[in-house]
Protein backbone atom coordinates (compact mmCIF):
# COMPACT_ATOMS: atom_id res chain seq x y z
CA UNK A 1 0.00 0.00 0.00
CA UNK A 2 1.20 3.49 -0.93
CA UNK A 3 1.03 6.29 1.59
CA UNK A 4 1.77 9.81 0.94
CA UNK A 5 1.79 12.49 3.85
CA UNK A 6 2.86 16.00 3.22
CA UNK A 7 2.72 19.23 6.03
CA UNK A 8 3.09 21.97 3.82
CA UNK A 9 1.77 25.74 3.72
CA UNK A 10 0.81 26.23 0.30
CA UNK A 11 -2.26 24.80 -1.18
CA UNK A 12 -3.08 21.65 -2.90
CA UNK A 13 -3.56 20.14 -6.37
CA UNK A 14 -6.61 17.63 -5.08
CA UNK A 15 -6.98 16.13 -9.24
CA UNK A 16 -3.05 15.77 -9.02
CA UNK A 17 -3.46 14.13 -5.97
CA UNK A 18 -6.01 11.91 -6.69
CA UNK A 19 -4.19 10.93 -9.90
CA UNK A 20 -1.12 9.39 -8.11
CA UNK A 21 -3.11 8.03 -5.64
CA UNK A 22 -5.25 5.71 -8.13
CA UNK A 23 -1.97 4.34 -9.52
CA UNK A 24 -1.81 2.14 -7.08
CA UNK A 25 -3.39 -0.65 -8.54
CA UNK A 26 -5.94 -1.90 -10.99
CA UNK A 27 -8.10 -3.15 -8.03
CA UNK A 28 -8.87 0.18 -6.92
CA UNK A 29 -12.77 0.57 -7.20
CA UNK A 30 -13.05 3.39 -4.80
CA UNK A 31 -11.30 6.76 -3.73
CA UNK A 32 -13.23 7.95 -0.51
CA UNK A 33 -11.62 11.85 0.20
CA UNK A 34 -12.21 14.49 2.99
CA UNK A 35 -11.09 18.31 2.66
CA UNK A 36 -11.64 20.82 5.19
CA UNK A 37 -12.52 24.25 4.60
CA UNK A 38 -11.89 27.34 6.82
CA UNK A 39 -15.19 28.42 7.85
CA UNK A 40 -16.16 32.65 8.33
CA UNK A 41 -17.42 31.78 11.34
CA UNK A 42 -18.77 34.99 13.08
CA UNK A 43 -16.75 37.15 11.40
CA UNK A 44 -13.23 34.97 11.15
CA UNK A 45 -10.70 36.64 8.57
CA UNK A 46 -7.70 34.02 9.45
CA UNK A 47 -6.75 30.88 10.90
CA UNK A 48 -3.40 30.20 11.90
CA UNK A 49 -2.29 26.52 12.27
CA UNK A 50 1.30 25.49 13.98
CA UNK A 51 2.70 22.55 14.67
CA UNK A 52 5.32 20.22 16.07
CA UNK A 53 7.17 18.88 12.73
CA UNK A 54 9.38 16.14 15.02
CA UNK A 55 5.99 14.72 16.10
CA UNK A 56 3.45 15.08 13.08
CA UNK A 57 4.50 13.10 10.41
CA UNK A 58 5.41 10.26 12.92
CA UNK A 59 2.21 10.51 14.36
CA UNK A 60 0.11 10.48 11.43
CA UNK A 61 1.82 7.33 10.18
CA UNK A 62 1.35 5.90 13.26
CA UNK A 63 -2.25 5.85 12.32
CA UNK A 64 -2.33 5.35 8.46
CA UNK A 65 -0.78 2.26 9.95
CA UNK A 66 -3.24 1.52 11.73
CA UNK A 67 -6.12 2.25 9.43
CA UNK A 68 -4.00 -0.31 7.12
CA UNK A 69 -4.14 -2.90 10.20
CA UNK A 70 -7.89 -2.73 10.67
CA UNK A 71 -9.03 -2.71 6.45
CA UNK A 72 -8.13 -3.80 3.25
CA UNK A 73 -6.57 -0.24 1.87
CA UNK A 74 -4.63 0.34 -1.66
CA UNK A 75 -3.51 3.65 -0.67
CA UNK A 76 -3.65 6.85 1.23
CA UNK A 77 -3.04 10.24 1.13
CA UNK A 78 -2.78 13.15 3.93
CA UNK A 79 -2.00 16.54 3.45
CA UNK A 80 -2.14 19.34 6.34
CA UNK A 81 -1.55 22.82 5.94
CA UNK A 82 0.29 24.99 8.45
CA UNK A 83 0.46 28.61 8.32
CA UNK A 84 -2.02 31.41 8.30
CA UNK A 85 -5.20 30.26 6.13
CA UNK A 86 -8.31 32.98 4.48
CA UNK A 87 -11.78 31.87 4.61
CA UNK A 88 -12.72 29.37 1.98
CA UNK A 89 -8.91 27.68 2.14
CA UNK A 90 -8.62 24.41 2.25
CA UNK A 91 -6.85 22.61 5.68
CA UNK A 92 -6.41 18.81 5.35
CA UNK A 93 -6.70 16.25 2.69
CA UNK A 94 -7.52 13.33 3.62
CA UNK A 95 -7.91 10.56 0.38
CA UNK A 96 -7.93 6.75 1.29
CA UNK A 97 -8.23 4.13 -1.85
CA UNK A 98 -9.19 0.58 -1.73
CA UNK A 99 -11.06 -2.28 -3.57
CA UNK A 100 -14.55 -1.57 -2.19
CA UNK A 101 -16.41 1.50 -0.93
CA UNK A 102 -16.95 0.33 2.76
CA UNK A 103 -13.09 0.27 3.54
CA UNK A 104 -12.70 3.84 1.88
CA UNK A 105 -15.25 5.37 3.44
CA UNK A 106 -14.56 3.84 6.80
CA UNK A 107 -10.88 4.34 7.08
CA UNK A 108 -11.39 8.34 5.33
CA UNK A 109 -13.33 8.91 8.58
CA UNK A 110 -11.71 7.11 10.91
CA UNK A 111 -8.53 9.06 10.06
CA UNK A 112 -9.92 12.55 9.71
CA UNK A 113 -11.47 11.18 13.72
CA UNK A 114 -7.79 10.47 14.54
CA UNK A 115 -6.06 13.30 12.95
CA UNK A 116 -8.57 15.86 14.88
CA UNK A 117 -7.55 14.84 18.11
CA UNK A 118 -4.17 13.33 18.35
CA UNK A 119 -1.73 14.86 15.32
CA UNK A 120 0.11 17.77 17.20
CA UNK A 121 -1.78 20.69 15.30
CA UNK A 122 -3.03 23.78 16.68
CA UNK A 123 -5.38 26.28 15.09
CA UNK A 124 -5.47 30.16 16.43
CA UNK A 125 -8.49 31.90 14.70
CA UNK A 126 -8.45 35.75 13.76
CA UNK A 127 -11.11 38.47 13.79
CA UNK A 128 -10.23 41.48 13.22
CA UNK A 129 -6.79 42.27 15.56
CA UNK A 130 -7.87 39.95 18.18
CA UNK A 131 -6.65 36.39 17.91
CA UNK A 132 -7.82 33.49 20.01
CA UNK A 133 -6.38 30.07 20.39
CA UNK A 134 -9.65 27.28 19.20
CA UNK A 135 -10.49 25.43 22.10
CA UNK A 136 -10.59 21.58 21.42
CA UNK A 137 -14.44 19.90 20.98
CA UNK A 138 -15.66 17.43 23.31
CA UNK A 139 -17.51 15.94 20.09
CA UNK A 140 -14.01 15.24 18.39
CA UNK A 141 -12.72 12.88 21.56
CA UNK A 142 -16.38 11.28 21.36
CA UNK A 143 -15.73 10.31 17.38
CA UNK A 144 -12.59 9.53 18.24
CA UNK A 145 -13.45 6.87 20.80
CA UNK A 146 -16.11 5.04 19.15
CA UNK A 147 -13.28 3.34 16.70
CA UNK A 148 -12.08 1.64 19.80
CA UNK A 149 -15.00 0.33 20.79
CA UNK B 1 17.05 17.63 27.85
CA UNK B 2 14.63 19.12 25.07
CA UNK B 3 11.83 21.15 26.05
CA UNK B 4 9.29 22.45 23.32
CA UNK B 5 5.90 24.90 23.99
CA UNK B 6 3.47 24.96 21.47
CA UNK B 7 0.48 27.52 20.87
CA UNK B 8 -0.64 29.55 24.09
CA UNK B 9 1.97 27.43 26.19
CA UNK B 10 4.26 28.67 23.79
CA UNK B 11 3.13 32.21 24.12
CA UNK B 12 2.92 32.18 28.06
CA UNK B 13 6.58 30.69 28.31
CA UNK B 14 7.58 33.26 25.66
CA UNK B 15 9.24 30.68 23.90
CA UNK B 16 8.80 28.03 21.28
CA UNK B 17 12.14 25.32 22.70
CA UNK B 18 14.88 25.56 24.95
CA UNK B 19 17.37 23.09 26.68
CA UNK B 20 17.63 22.25 30.54
CA UNK B 21 20.00 20.29 32.45
CA UNK B 22 17.10 17.42 34.23
CA UNK B 23 17.08 18.87 37.44
CA UNK B 24 17.75 16.33 40.35
CA UNK B 25 14.39 14.52 41.72
CA UNK B 26 12.82 15.22 38.46
CA UNK B 27 12.09 11.47 36.65
CA UNK B 28 8.25 12.25 35.20
CA UNK B 29 6.38 14.92 33.27
CA UNK B 30 4.25 16.05 36.39
CA UNK B 31 7.58 17.06 38.40
CA UNK B 32 9.29 18.85 35.49
CA UNK B 33 6.02 20.77 34.90
CA UNK B 34 6.09 21.51 38.78
CA UNK B 35 9.58 22.88 38.56
CA UNK B 36 8.55 24.28 35.04
CA UNK B 37 5.79 26.30 36.61
CA UNK B 38 8.59 28.01 39.37
CA UNK B 39 10.97 29.94 36.57
CA UNK B 40 8.82 32.83 36.30
CA UNK B 41 5.53 34.69 36.00
CA UNK B 42 4.82 33.10 32.46
CA UNK B 43 5.88 29.67 33.04
CA UNK B 44 3.43 30.16 36.34
CA UNK B 45 0.77 31.14 33.98
CA UNK B 46 1.68 28.03 31.60
CA UNK B 47 1.63 25.38 34.22
CA UNK B 48 -0.67 26.83 36.62
CA UNK B 49 -3.76 24.48 35.58
CA UNK B 50 -1.79 21.35 34.70
CA UNK B 51 -5.19 19.54 33.62
CA UNK B 52 -5.35 21.82 30.51
CA UNK B 53 -2.09 20.85 29.00
CA UNK B 54 -1.23 17.81 27.31
CA UNK B 55 2.49 16.34 26.39
CA UNK B 56 4.96 14.07 24.12
CA UNK B 57 8.09 12.87 25.16
CA UNK B 58 10.46 12.16 22.20
CA UNK B 59 7.88 13.50 19.82
CA UNK B 60 4.49 10.38 21.43
CA UNK B 61 2.05 11.32 22.90
CA UNK B 62 2.79 10.44 26.70
CA UNK B 63 0.82 11.58 30.22
CA UNK B 64 2.06 13.48 33.11
CA UNK B 65 3.26 10.22 34.92
CA UNK B 66 5.34 9.39 31.96
CA UNK B 67 9.13 8.79 33.36
CA UNK B 68 12.02 11.23 31.82
CA UNK B 69 15.69 10.94 31.43
CA UNK B 70 18.33 13.41 30.78
CA UNK B 71 18.18 13.37 26.73
CA UNK B 72 14.51 13.13 26.28
CA UNK B 73 12.61 15.77 24.29
CA UNK B 74 9.68 16.56 25.72
CA UNK B 75 6.95 19.02 24.69
CA UNK B 76 3.86 20.77 26.39
CA UNK B 77 1.02 21.75 24.50
CA UNK B 78 -2.91 22.44 25.08
CA UNK B 79 -5.55 19.72 23.19
CA UNK B 80 -4.87 19.55 19.83
CA UNK B 81 -7.07 21.35 17.13
CA UNK B 82 -5.96 19.88 13.90
CA UNK B 83 -7.86 18.59 11.21
CA UNK C 1 -28.41 24.90 -1.21
CA UNK C 2 -27.08 23.86 -4.84
CA UNK C 3 -27.62 20.31 -6.34
CA UNK C 4 -25.77 19.66 -9.66
CA UNK C 5 -26.53 16.31 -11.24
CA UNK C 6 -25.23 14.98 -14.41
CA UNK C 7 -25.06 12.07 -16.71
CA UNK C 8 -21.97 11.88 -19.14
CA UNK C 9 -19.96 9.60 -21.44
CA UNK C 10 -16.57 11.81 -20.70
CA UNK C 11 -14.74 11.81 -17.68
CA UNK C 12 -15.03 14.69 -15.17
CA UNK C 13 -12.43 16.95 -13.75
CA UNK C 14 -12.72 16.56 -10.06
CA UNK C 15 -10.88 19.85 -9.15
CA UNK C 16 -13.07 22.08 -11.49
CA UNK C 17 -16.15 19.59 -9.75
CA UNK C 18 -15.06 20.39 -5.99
CA UNK C 19 -14.25 24.46 -6.73
CA UNK C 20 -17.89 24.34 -8.05
CA UNK C 21 -18.98 22.81 -4.91
CA UNK C 22 -17.17 24.82 -2.20
CA UNK C 23 -18.56 28.37 -3.85
CA UNK C 24 -21.71 27.68 -2.07
CA UNK C 25 -21.04 29.88 0.82
CA UNK C 26 -18.41 30.84 3.58
CA UNK C 27 -20.06 28.39 5.77
CA UNK C 28 -18.44 25.53 3.99
CA UNK C 29 -16.00 23.36 6.35
CA UNK C 30 -16.43 20.03 5.18
CA UNK C 31 -16.41 18.12 2.29
CA UNK C 32 -16.85 14.33 1.47
CA UNK C 33 -16.18 12.55 -1.60
CA UNK C 34 -16.50 9.05 -2.97
CA UNK C 35 -15.21 8.36 -6.56
CA UNK C 36 -15.69 4.65 -7.47
CA UNK C 37 -13.15 3.04 -10.24
CA UNK C 38 -13.43 0.61 -12.51
CA UNK C 39 -11.20 -2.66 -11.08
CA UNK C 40 -9.74 -4.73 -13.74
CA UNK C 41 -11.19 -7.70 -12.05
CA UNK C 42 -10.18 -11.15 -13.54
CA UNK C 43 -9.09 -9.75 -16.82
CA UNK C 44 -11.73 -7.44 -17.45
CA UNK C 45 -11.25 -5.36 -20.58
CA UNK C 46 -14.16 -3.06 -20.62
CA UNK C 47 -17.46 -1.96 -18.55
CA UNK C 48 -20.09 -0.53 -20.53
CA UNK C 49 -22.87 0.82 -18.63
CA UNK C 50 -26.66 1.80 -19.85
CA UNK C 51 -28.82 4.15 -18.20
CA UNK C 52 -32.95 5.02 -18.33
CA UNK C 53 -32.18 8.46 -19.13
CA UNK C 54 -36.34 10.63 -18.37
CA UNK C 55 -35.64 8.32 -15.08
CA UNK C 56 -31.62 8.57 -13.88
CA UNK C 57 -31.91 12.30 -13.18
CA UNK C 58 -35.31 12.44 -11.41
CA UNK C 59 -34.21 9.31 -9.13
CA UNK C 60 -31.28 10.88 -8.20
CA UNK C 61 -32.51 14.51 -7.49
CA UNK C 62 -35.34 12.72 -5.18
CA UNK C 63 -32.25 11.16 -3.22
CA UNK C 64 -30.44 14.26 -2.83
CA UNK C 65 -34.08 16.00 -1.89
CA UNK C 66 -33.99 13.47 0.77
CA UNK C 67 -30.23 13.74 2.15
CA UNK C 68 -31.05 17.31 2.52
CA UNK C 69 -33.95 16.73 4.37
CA UNK C 70 -31.74 14.20 6.76
CA UNK C 71 -28.57 16.32 7.12
CA UNK C 72 -27.74 20.23 7.08
CA UNK C 73 -26.35 20.22 3.67
CA UNK C 74 -24.60 23.15 2.04
CA UNK C 75 -24.20 21.55 -1.80
CA UNK C 76 -24.04 18.04 -3.73
CA UNK C 77 -22.67 16.86 -6.97
CA UNK C 78 -23.31 13.62 -8.61
CA UNK C 79 -21.57 12.87 -12.01
CA UNK C 80 -22.31 9.19 -13.06
CA UNK C 81 -20.72 7.87 -16.33
CA UNK C 82 -22.45 5.91 -19.09
CA UNK C 83 -21.20 4.20 -21.98
CA UNK C 84 -17.69 2.19 -22.36
CA UNK C 85 -15.19 2.77 -19.48
CA UNK C 86 -11.45 0.82 -19.80
CA UNK C 87 -10.17 -0.65 -16.32
CA UNK C 88 -8.85 2.60 -14.23
CA UNK C 89 -11.78 4.80 -15.37
CA UNK C 90 -13.88 6.39 -12.91
CA UNK C 91 -17.26 5.51 -13.05
CA UNK C 92 -19.08 8.27 -10.59
CA UNK C 93 -18.18 11.05 -8.32
CA UNK C 94 -20.22 11.57 -5.18
CA UNK C 95 -19.63 14.90 -3.39
CA UNK C 96 -21.30 17.11 -0.51
CA UNK C 97 -20.16 20.00 0.98
CA UNK C 98 -21.51 20.71 4.50
CA UNK C 99 -20.57 22.90 7.70
CA UNK C 100 -19.16 19.81 9.58
CA UNK C 101 -17.95 16.47 8.72
CA UNK C 102 -20.01 14.29 10.15
CA UNK C 103 -22.86 15.26 7.70
CA UNK C 104 -20.90 15.67 4.83
CA UNK C 105 -19.43 11.95 5.17
CA UNK C 106 -22.79 10.42 6.67
CA UNK C 107 -24.54 12.26 3.08
CA UNK C 108 -22.09 11.08 0.71
CA UNK C 109 -22.04 7.52 2.24
CA UNK C 110 -25.96 7.37 2.04
CA UNK C 111 -26.19 9.21 -1.70
CA UNK C 112 -23.77 6.12 -2.64
CA UNK C 113 -25.67 3.43 -1.16
CA UNK C 114 -28.78 4.41 -2.71
CA UNK C 115 -27.19 5.15 -5.87
CA UNK C 116 -25.98 1.67 -6.03
CA UNK C 117 -29.47 0.25 -5.20
CA UNK C 118 -31.87 2.75 -6.64
CA UNK C 119 -30.44 4.60 -10.05
CA UNK C 120 -31.58 2.68 -12.95
CA UNK C 121 -28.20 1.99 -14.08
CA UNK C 122 -26.96 -1.73 -15.33
CA UNK C 123 -23.52 -2.75 -15.96
CA UNK C 124 -21.72 -5.13 -18.70
CA UNK C 125 -18.45 -6.61 -18.36
CA UNK C 126 -16.61 -7.66 -21.05
CA UNK C 127 -13.44 -9.80 -20.88
CA UNK C 128 -12.00 -10.41 -24.58
CA UNK C 129 -14.78 -11.28 -26.27
CA UNK C 130 -17.06 -12.61 -23.66
CA UNK C 131 -19.72 -9.77 -22.39
CA UNK C 132 -21.81 -10.72 -18.84
CA UNK C 133 -23.82 -8.76 -17.07
CA UNK C 134 -23.20 -7.51 -13.61
CA UNK C 135 -25.53 -8.91 -10.84
CA UNK C 136 -27.21 -7.14 -8.50
CA UNK C 137 -25.06 -7.85 -5.24
CA UNK C 138 -27.34 -8.27 -1.57
CA UNK C 139 -24.69 -6.54 0.21
CA UNK C 140 -25.40 -3.49 -1.64
CA UNK C 141 -29.03 -4.03 -0.95
CA UNK C 142 -28.25 -4.47 2.66
CA UNK C 143 -25.88 -1.30 2.74
CA UNK C 144 -28.64 0.99 1.49
CA UNK C 145 -31.19 -0.48 3.90
CA UNK C 146 -29.38 0.70 7.49
CA UNK C 147 -30.00 3.94 6.10
CA UNK C 148 -33.89 3.14 7.00
CA UNK C 149 -33.58 1.31 10.55
CA UNK D 1 -48.61 3.00 -23.86
CA UNK D 2 -45.49 3.36 -23.77
CA UNK D 3 -42.78 0.19 -22.95
CA UNK D 4 -39.30 0.38 -22.38
CA UNK D 5 -36.17 -2.33 -21.83
CA UNK D 6 -33.11 -2.44 -20.09
CA UNK D 7 -29.87 -4.48 -19.90
CA UNK D 8 -30.81 -8.39 -20.75
CA UNK D 9 -34.02 -7.90 -20.76
CA UNK D 10 -33.88 -5.28 -23.91
CA UNK D 11 -31.67 -8.15 -25.32
CA UNK D 12 -33.72 -10.54 -25.11
CA UNK D 13 -36.83 -8.80 -26.21
CA UNK D 14 -34.85 -7.54 -29.10
CA UNK D 15 -35.81 -3.60 -28.77
CA UNK D 16 -35.18 -0.97 -26.26
CA UNK D 17 -38.67 0.51 -26.57
CA UNK D 18 -41.89 0.32 -28.15
CA UNK D 19 -45.42 1.69 -28.08
CA UNK D 20 -48.66 -1.00 -27.31
CA UNK D 21 -52.02 -0.52 -27.13
CA UNK D 22 -53.06 -1.56 -23.16
CA UNK D 23 -54.44 -4.73 -23.58
CA UNK D 24 -58.15 -5.18 -22.77
CA UNK D 25 -57.94 -6.98 -19.04
CA UNK D 26 -54.54 -5.61 -18.10
CA UNK D 27 -54.41 -3.02 -14.84
CA UNK D 28 -51.48 -3.98 -13.46
CA UNK D 29 -47.67 -4.76 -14.30
CA UNK D 30 -47.87 -7.86 -13.65
CA UNK D 31 -51.01 -8.71 -15.79
CA UNK D 32 -48.91 -6.66 -18.95
CA UNK D 33 -45.60 -9.02 -18.31
CA UNK D 34 -48.28 -11.76 -18.41
CA UNK D 35 -49.06 -10.56 -22.00
CA UNK D 36 -45.83 -9.84 -23.24
CA UNK D 37 -44.19 -13.35 -22.43
CA UNK D 38 -46.85 -14.30 -25.07
CA UNK D 39 -45.53 -12.09 -27.43
CA UNK D 40 -42.87 -14.32 -29.24
CA UNK D 41 -39.93 -16.23 -27.52
CA UNK D 42 -37.49 -13.46 -26.85
CA UNK D 43 -39.81 -11.69 -24.70
CA UNK D 44 -41.58 -15.73 -23.47
CA UNK D 45 -37.61 -15.61 -22.40
CA UNK D 46 -37.16 -12.14 -21.03
CA UNK D 47 -40.52 -12.76 -18.92
CA UNK D 48 -39.99 -16.37 -18.17
CA UNK D 49 -39.60 -15.73 -14.29
CA UNK D 50 -40.44 -11.91 -12.65
CA UNK D 51 -38.71 -12.53 -9.58
CA UNK D 52 -35.66 -11.82 -11.86
CA UNK D 53 -37.48 -8.29 -13.30
CA UNK D 54 -38.22 -4.90 -11.28
CA UNK D 55 -40.27 -2.14 -12.69
CA UNK D 56 -40.83 1.55 -13.21
CA UNK D 57 -43.96 3.28 -14.20
CA UNK D 58 -43.63 7.04 -15.24
CA UNK D 59 -39.70 6.69 -14.38
CA UNK D 60 -40.57 6.01 -10.88
CA UNK D 61 -39.69 2.41 -9.01
CA UNK D 62 -42.93 0.49 -9.27
CA UNK D 63 -44.18 -2.84 -8.36
CA UNK D 64 -45.69 -6.19 -10.37
CA UNK D 65 -48.70 -4.83 -8.35
CA UNK D 66 -48.84 -1.31 -9.17
CA UNK D 67 -51.78 -0.05 -11.12
CA UNK D 68 -51.50 0.95 -15.17
CA UNK D 69 -53.50 3.08 -17.65
CA UNK D 70 -53.24 3.28 -21.11
CA UNK D 71 -50.85 6.56 -21.43
CA UNK D 72 -48.20 5.02 -18.98
CA UNK D 73 -44.98 4.34 -19.21
CA UNK D 74 -43.54 1.18 -18.20
CA UNK D 75 -39.94 0.06 -18.22
CA UNK D 76 -39.07 -3.72 -17.35
CA UNK D 77 -35.23 -4.05 -16.28
CA UNK D 78 -33.23 -6.39 -14.20
CA UNK D 79 -31.91 -5.16 -10.46
CA UNK D 80 -29.82 -2.01 -11.28
CA UNK D 81 -26.05 -2.36 -10.66
CA UNK D 82 -24.86 1.66 -11.42
CA UNK D 83 -22.21 3.04 -9.11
Amino acid sequence: MSATIKIQGEDFDIAAELAALAKGGADIGAVATFTGHVRADDGLTALVLEHYPAMTAREIARHVAEAQARWPLRGVTILHRVGRLAPGERIVLVAVAASHRGAAFEACQFLMDYLKVHAPFWKQEERGGVARWVEAKPADADAAARWRQ
Amino acid sequence: MNLLYFAWVRQKVGKSEETLELPDGVSTVRALAQHLSMLGPGYAEAFADPGRLRTAVNQEHATFDTTIGPDDEVAFFPPVTGG
